[in-house]
């Protein structure tokens, strides 16, 4: 049976750290840097990667277009 | 005596407010003041500025291009008036989320951790009294008094319990300022 | 002493306007003098004084408020900046058409179009010269700190009463932002609807008692009638000409060379005169205080005495002409300013006129000729 | 009986009211403004209001009401009134003030400050003059002017797709719940005209108790427009504009009618 | 499988659309024009459809939208942007001609030209961002702030009294027979985003089909003029403004939903 | 010979509009300019060559959708009377600002206010001076005839698009009103789409087909860019006043006395020089035929020939200000001119010359300075 | 038993000859003058007056308010 | 030879057309002409008048104070303009509602019977050409020829064939004008 597995790339300098794509990731894969970007803002990352599923929920409501979404079939 | 004043940061980070109390401060000292700030569209989330003058004299422009002391509070305010210092002038600066530090060797330059202390002292609102602290002890230009004098002045009665902690901030500010040294050069 | 205060110049006016028992104001928001209504929110004037505030629809609706409550004989005013004030030209053209009182307050930005919320004195012809429709004045006051945004609120009133006029108060961002010291006029108190009903029952519209009714128009379909409106409103341009002229001589007095600014410009001005003097060169600055009526005599008397005079101006070149005008061609006249928000220090004036005025001095005539392009 | 006999001032029992002035009306014969103007004065004349009444004339052919009507008025821009007697309104709360303004005035230039003084729910009266045209600047199209209706902008008759449908400017206000009362009314017949006089002094009962805004719809004749005679032109007002303008009450005490 | 090995081009299923440019937008964070903004390129795109594509900005936060979408864009003046649309579909009848435009644009300085664009059913999409609030000037009031809502114009919370009730346009302009398509959507969460991308690319077929004018309310979040952070601002959206500004469709093929 | 026919100034201006090729009108009724609509209504220039014409909801939404229109490079045109164009200055200052070409038709009647709606001359003023906010001009064209009002159109279009900016015709009731004798042009036909997207693709805002995107808009944030966009509006007017300054000169080769007047008032002013002549004055006429750019040079070396000018206008005194200014105060400027819908007489004109220019040649600087206020 | 007879008063220099009061007179009282009053309007009159019952419904849609009523009770 | 000529009466009497055909008829004559309406919201009913100039020479004002003939079809018209007669010019009117009769004796007075000849002639149309005819008839400025090319260039096609009945209303009015002694004085 073939489960998919997804990840996201941020562009941390695009980033704004408004936290918008953290509630709407039912797999909680987001979480924000400790340290800013060179606007000052704290940016969004995959503090569980492997959780991601490549839904693109988080992309979708970005206003920043900060994330683009990957994904790929992988067999179990 | 005049001194011209650029106090730049984010919206969040009590610049213009910081600015307001030192134009209350000279105005307790009797001195003439103004205080111009950006305004417009560039504040939305972006960074704010606020240019700030005391002086016995009548001031004429309070909007200027070269300043005696700039303090800056973020990378984009440092990017934008580093070079606006007059020659012999004064940059106190936070380094927290500084990447470029400054590299202009015909002015002083003094760092003063005010993200850190504010942390430490678990109040982030007293950030701005650190800063102005730390600018006080280069510059006396008003009287500590005076300063809590204006601050009164500004601060609505609701907050006036919290009149002591801003004295102790700014006292605690003019401790934790050091000079910086770029390594550049 | 009365209370000296830390205040933005749009906030300033706003509290004169409560302090001066204003009755009413109605605006709609826009950079860089939204703050007139925002304090008023704030201080809830309805509270202190019974004065009534209320955010339009569009500046179109204030200014056609503006136009109500001053049929009525209620002291009214309304503020915007220079998109919103082009859309009230046909209610600033009713207004003095129909002969009612009323403050006007234009903080400038850069124009035209949307052009930019900085700072700037593009509106100048538009105040001046009657940007509206048909033959009407403006009684002109510009402010050049924000004690005078302050002062000219109860003055502006005091004129629009006098002459049954609109006045507008020409202020810019740099005026309308700036926070500077300012001392505050007393509480005048407003007059009550009997009170209003006295002194003002000869033409506003009131409710008919005992009296004629009154009715306020401006439209006459007899042309004999409407040429004496249009005679009766330059009568009273003439006596504010003569009774009601305001300016500041800084300076003057062994000036040889000349600036004339107004407003926030006149400020920076000052401050190149002084720079100019520690050069040795013998400048002076004429301020006019009412852009209508406008200081032509005293320019014209000074043209005697100075070989050369710049007209400062954050725009292209507008109060140059009344300059020119005014000097009749004794001396060179020229126009120095920055625009689209850029404001001009102190040295660029001094430059400025070192430039197009000291250097010259020779070539008056050629030169007034070529600049009366502008 | 002699009718001298019967034309004596004790047997009077109908006259122009003194709230009407004596010049004579601008109005073309026949014009549905002339009575909508004395059924308002006879109303305030009745209520015995007229000390405390303010008046706001439009432009449009009713731009001279001032001239007619004998109570103090002011001439508002065209379409502004709502915003001048909004300003009254507020300035002076216990005073009765009204505007009366035609469809192009309301429904054209003036509809944002229509919608606008309707959405505060200004304590105001605002009498509507629904002819369907532009009379004053000689009879251009209006917003209510009806599909296929000529007129000198639309000399080929009303086309929907490029004009637009007739606007219902009174159905939209109702929906506002700052309006308290709406009302589309006639003048052309006796019964109409006593039913709009009715109508006129419940929205000045409401200003007295100030319940917010009454809006009457009028719809009214303009045969120079038209280009009819003026019975002519009350029957097809009856044939047409009352179709796609249905008389009678649209909201009563802040309730909508079903 | 590692990180690396799934960021790979060919593995993409989600990246910013070409039609937005590359400048970073001068919007708050979280701010939902940016998602509008998206959302609304993505349509553009996907119905391949740029090239006959003109859009027309407003005046407020998204004045800049001419300098984030990557189409021919014109500015207009505060509140005109449908009088400028409608200029350009009735002279170019075969283009995507739309407007983007906030409440105060749209609702208050503006309500005459889009009730009168409505009317006529200009074959134009009007995307109407809600947020309840001025937020280019600083927070002041808007016609659709809802009561007791704190703006630096109601610092005290709307009055209904003085203030009047919170317009709602959307349901205005659905009563008028020229607009063909009314909805109301919101674009804070994935579902919704989804929902609203759907709407807008109905409302493009609808000019396609040259059915009249779509109206796309997309109730949004103000977070610096809430005074609060994104996410909160969205909450605070969901239980307040929602309940004023039901979302979903409103007219849909020119019926009235009920 | 093309064909002569007796129409209305507004209706010949309707005419020409459609035979210049343009591609859409919008506007809204008022008197006494509403037979442009009406004309265009009843000839359904959507037939004949595709035009659009739209009456609008109001004179704001009538300019907006000009820039709409002109925004993608249509030729687009609208029309109002003096209200209205108050109500269009935002507009206006918008298209001037954003560069747009598009020509406005104001067929004047007198204000202040609702005024009345007789012929004037009184929005000279708002015309030159720019009567919206900011920095900007409009090339203005003045027709005296019912031909011109039919042969400017095309020239308005012409200028509009060699600048991209705003061209006013700024005619009056008695020029709108009246039937005179006209020969139409040629049809020239319209652009199509394609062509419009060949020669203005550069800029125009017609859908971004293989080239990047074009933008629209008079919005500068950068106080830099906004100036360098006020500078190349002047560098236009520069160019205007070298390559497109308009006007006529009557009988002024051996002039001794001179009068200045457009539009009508040129006309009547016109019979007046014949009956001064009759009198043995030798009187002659400048006719400005663009007032901005204005005939300054012109002005300025007749002053060197004649003893005396009369700016006569149907106003209480505008044009004036900028005859003085091309003048230079070589003699004596004087105005006369009737107002509120009165149309001065070419007798009243010819007396008017007699008492204040030639029985007072010689108090020629004490006058001037007198009658610089207004 | 009584019954009520009316008469009204043209002013007849007010009268526009719009005739809208014609058709509301269930009586038939109202006629148009044959000559023309100085403004140039045939104006009303009552040409056959003891019908008129003094209802005043020409009255009140007259525009120009040009009729006045008159009414008394007769005992027949 | 200039001709200043004002008419005046009722809208409906055809008064601007009747202008429209003689300004018409002169352009076949290459004269120069100018026609200029009253307008706005005094026609509401009331009275239209028009100015028309036939000229030789270029007119410089189409708006005037006196006139050369003034042709005069109702009461007010006759208050308005019996005064604006020059002296030794002509008046002619239409006695149909007519209370005050001309009182000058300066200027030749001239009457013509348009409203009962037309509705002789059971058209109330052609009233406008019965008076033109009596026009004509004192002041042949126009040819007849031309007077009807003028007709057919003002009137739309589709009322071309009413053009005979037209000239002959103009014939009918031109038997018809008869001197007007006032016997007041
Ligand atoms: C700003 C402005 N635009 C246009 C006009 C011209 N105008 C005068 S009245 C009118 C419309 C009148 O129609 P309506 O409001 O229906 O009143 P009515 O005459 O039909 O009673 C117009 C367009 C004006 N005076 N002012
Ligand atoms: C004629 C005019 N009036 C006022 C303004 C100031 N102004 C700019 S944006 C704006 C309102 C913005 O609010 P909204 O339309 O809701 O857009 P938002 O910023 O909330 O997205 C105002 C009043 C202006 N630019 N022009
Ligand atoms: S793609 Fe889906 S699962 Fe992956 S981070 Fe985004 S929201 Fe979470
Ligand atoms: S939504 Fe976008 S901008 Fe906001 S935090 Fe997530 S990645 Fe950053
Ligand atoms: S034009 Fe129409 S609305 Fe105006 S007065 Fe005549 S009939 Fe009445
Ligand atoms: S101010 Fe409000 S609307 Fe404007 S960008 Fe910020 S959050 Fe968005
Ligand atoms: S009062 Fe009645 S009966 Fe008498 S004339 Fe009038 S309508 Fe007829
Ligand atoms: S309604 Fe009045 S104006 Fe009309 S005919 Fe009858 S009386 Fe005369
Ligand atoms: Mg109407
Ligand atoms: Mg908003």
């Amino acid at each position: 049976m073939a489960k998919v597995q997804g990840a996201i790339a941020v562009n941390t300098e695009v980033c704004k750290g408004c936290e918008v794509c953290i509630p709407v990731c039912a797999e909680d894969v987001i979480g924000m840097s400790d340290t800013v970007n060179r606007k000052g803002y704290h940016y969004a990352y995959m503090k569980n990667p492997e959780a991601c599923t490549g839904c693109t929920n988080c992309g979708i409501v970005c206003p920043d277009r900060a994330i683009s979404v990957y994904r790929v079939k992988v067999s179990a | 005596m005049t001194e011209e004043i650029i106090i730049a940061g984010f919206g969040g980070q009590g610049v213009l407010s910081m600015g307001k109390i030192l134009a209350y401060s000279g105005i307790m000292e009797n001195q003439e003041v103004s205080w111009m700030p950006s305004y417009g569209p560039e504040m939305r989330g972006g960074t704010a500025n606020v240019t700030v003058i005391l002086s016995d004299e009548r001031i004429s422009s309070p909007y200027l291009q070269l300043f005696d002391t700039a303090i800056i509070l973020n990378q984009q305010s440092m990017d934008k008036f580093e070079n606006s210092v007059k020659p012999g002038g004064l940059l106190i600066y936070d380094p927290n989320g500084i990447s470029h530090h400054p590299t202009r060797n015909d002015i002083q330059i003094f760092q003063i951790e005010g993200t850190k202390i504010a942390a430490e002292m678990e109040n982030k609102k007293i950030f701005n009294m650190v800063i102005l602290g730390g600018f006080l002890k280069k510059k006396p230009i008003v009287k500590i008094e005076n300063v809590i004098a204006g601050l009164k002045k500004s601060l609505s009665e609701r907050y006036h319990h919290l009149i002591p902690l801003n004295e102790k901030a700014i006292h605690v500010g003019m401790e934790n300022i050091h000079p910086y040294q770029n390594l550049v050069n | 002493m009365s209370e000296l205060k830390l205040m933005k110049g749009n906030e300033a006016l706003a509290e004169a306007a409560i302090r001066a028992g204003a009755d009413a104001y109605f605006g709609y928001p826009i950079t860089p003098q939204s703050e007139v209504i925002e304090y008023l929110m704030t201080e809830q004037p309805e509270k202190r004084t019974g004065m009534v505030v209320l955010q339009a629809e569009s500046e179109i609706a204030a200014i056609n408020m503006v136009y109500g409550a001053a049929s009525t004989g209620k002291k009214v005013l309304t503020s915007s900046s220079s998109p919103g004030i082009s859309l009230k030209l046909e209610g600033i053209s009713y207004i003095a058409g129909a002969e009612l009182p009323a403050v006007i307050v234009n903080v400038v930005r850069g124009g035209p179009g949307l052009g930019t919320i900085q700072p700037s004195q593009a509106d100048y012809f538009q105040s001046v010269k009657g940007g509206g429709h048909g033959d009407y004045k403006l009684y002109v006051l510009a402010p050049a700190s924000v004690q005078e945004m302050s002062d000219f609120v109860e003055d502006a009133f005091i004129i629009a009463f006098k002459y049954r006029a609109p006045v507008l108060i020409l202020s810019d961002g740099l005026i309308g932002q700036m926070m500077e010291k300012v001392s505050l006029k007393e509480q005048i108190p407003r007059l009550t609807n009997d009170e209003i009903i006295e002194k003002y029952g000869s033409w506003a519209v009131t409710g008919k008692k005992n009296r004629e009714r009154n009715i306020i128009t401006s439209l006459d379909l007899q042309s004999e009638k409407m040429e004496a409106r249009v005679h009766r409103l330059m009568k009273k341009y003439e006596q504010m000409e003569k009774e009601d002229l305001r300016y500041e001589k800084i300076l003057c007095d062994d000036a040889e060379y000349l600036i004339v600014a107004y407003g926030s410009s006149a400020r920076i001005s000052q401050k190149a005169i002084e720079l100019a003097r520690k050069k040795g060169i013998k400048a002076g600055l004429l301020r006019p205080i009412t852009l209508f009526p406008y200081p032509k005599q005293a320019l014209f008397e000074l043209a005697d005495q100075v070989k050369g005079i710049l007209s400062v101006e954050l725009n292209a070149g507008q109060m140059i002409e009344d300059v020119k005008l005014s000097v009749q061609h004794k001396v060179p006249v020229e126009h120095f300013g920055r625009t689209g928000g850029i404001i001009h220090t102190p040295e660029e004036v001094l430059e400025a006129l070192e430039q197009k005025i000291i250097k010259n001095g020779n070539l008056r005539y050629h030169k007034t000729r070529e600049s009366s392009i502008l | 009986m002699e009718i001298l006999d019967i034309i004596k001032p004790e047997n009077q029992v109908f006259c122009k009211t003194k709230l009407m002035t004596d010049s004579a009306l601008s109005y073309c014969p026949g014009c549905g403004h002339g009575t909508a103007h004395n059924l308002t004065m006879e109303v305030i004349d009745e209520m015995g209001i007229v000390e405390d009444t303010i008046g706001v004339a439009p432009v449009g052919c009713s731009v001279l009401a001032y001239d007619f009507m004998n109570i103090d008025m002011t001439q508002a821009a065209h379409g502004r009134a709502p915003a001048v007697a909004t300003a009254i309104a507020r300035t002076w709360p216990e005073k009765y003030v009204f505007t009366y303004q035609g469809d192009g005035d309301l429904a054209a230039i003036g509809t944002a400050e229509t919608i606008h003084a309707c959405n505060r729910g200004e304590n105001i009266v605002i009498i509507f003059v629904n002819n369907g045209i532009y009379g004053m600047t000689g009879g251009q199209m209006a917003p209510t002017t009806l599909e296929g209706m000529i007129s000198s902008t639309s000399p080929y008759g009303r086309e929907i797709k490029s004009m637009g449908s007739p606007l219902k400017m009174t159905e939209l206000v109702a929906n506002l719940p700052g309006v308290y009362y709406v009302t589309r009314q006639s003048v052309h017949t006796h019964k109409h005209a006593r039913k709009a006089k009715k109508a006129i002094q419940k929205a000045f009962e409401n200003t007295r108790l100030k319940k917010g805004l009454s809006f009457i719809e009028i719809v009214s004749n303009c045969n120079s427009g038209w280009k009819m005679t003026p019975n002519e032109s009350n029957i097809w007002m009856e044939e047409n504009m009352f179709k796609y303008f249905p008389l009678g009450d649209i909201k009563v005490d802040g309730i909508l009618k079903q």
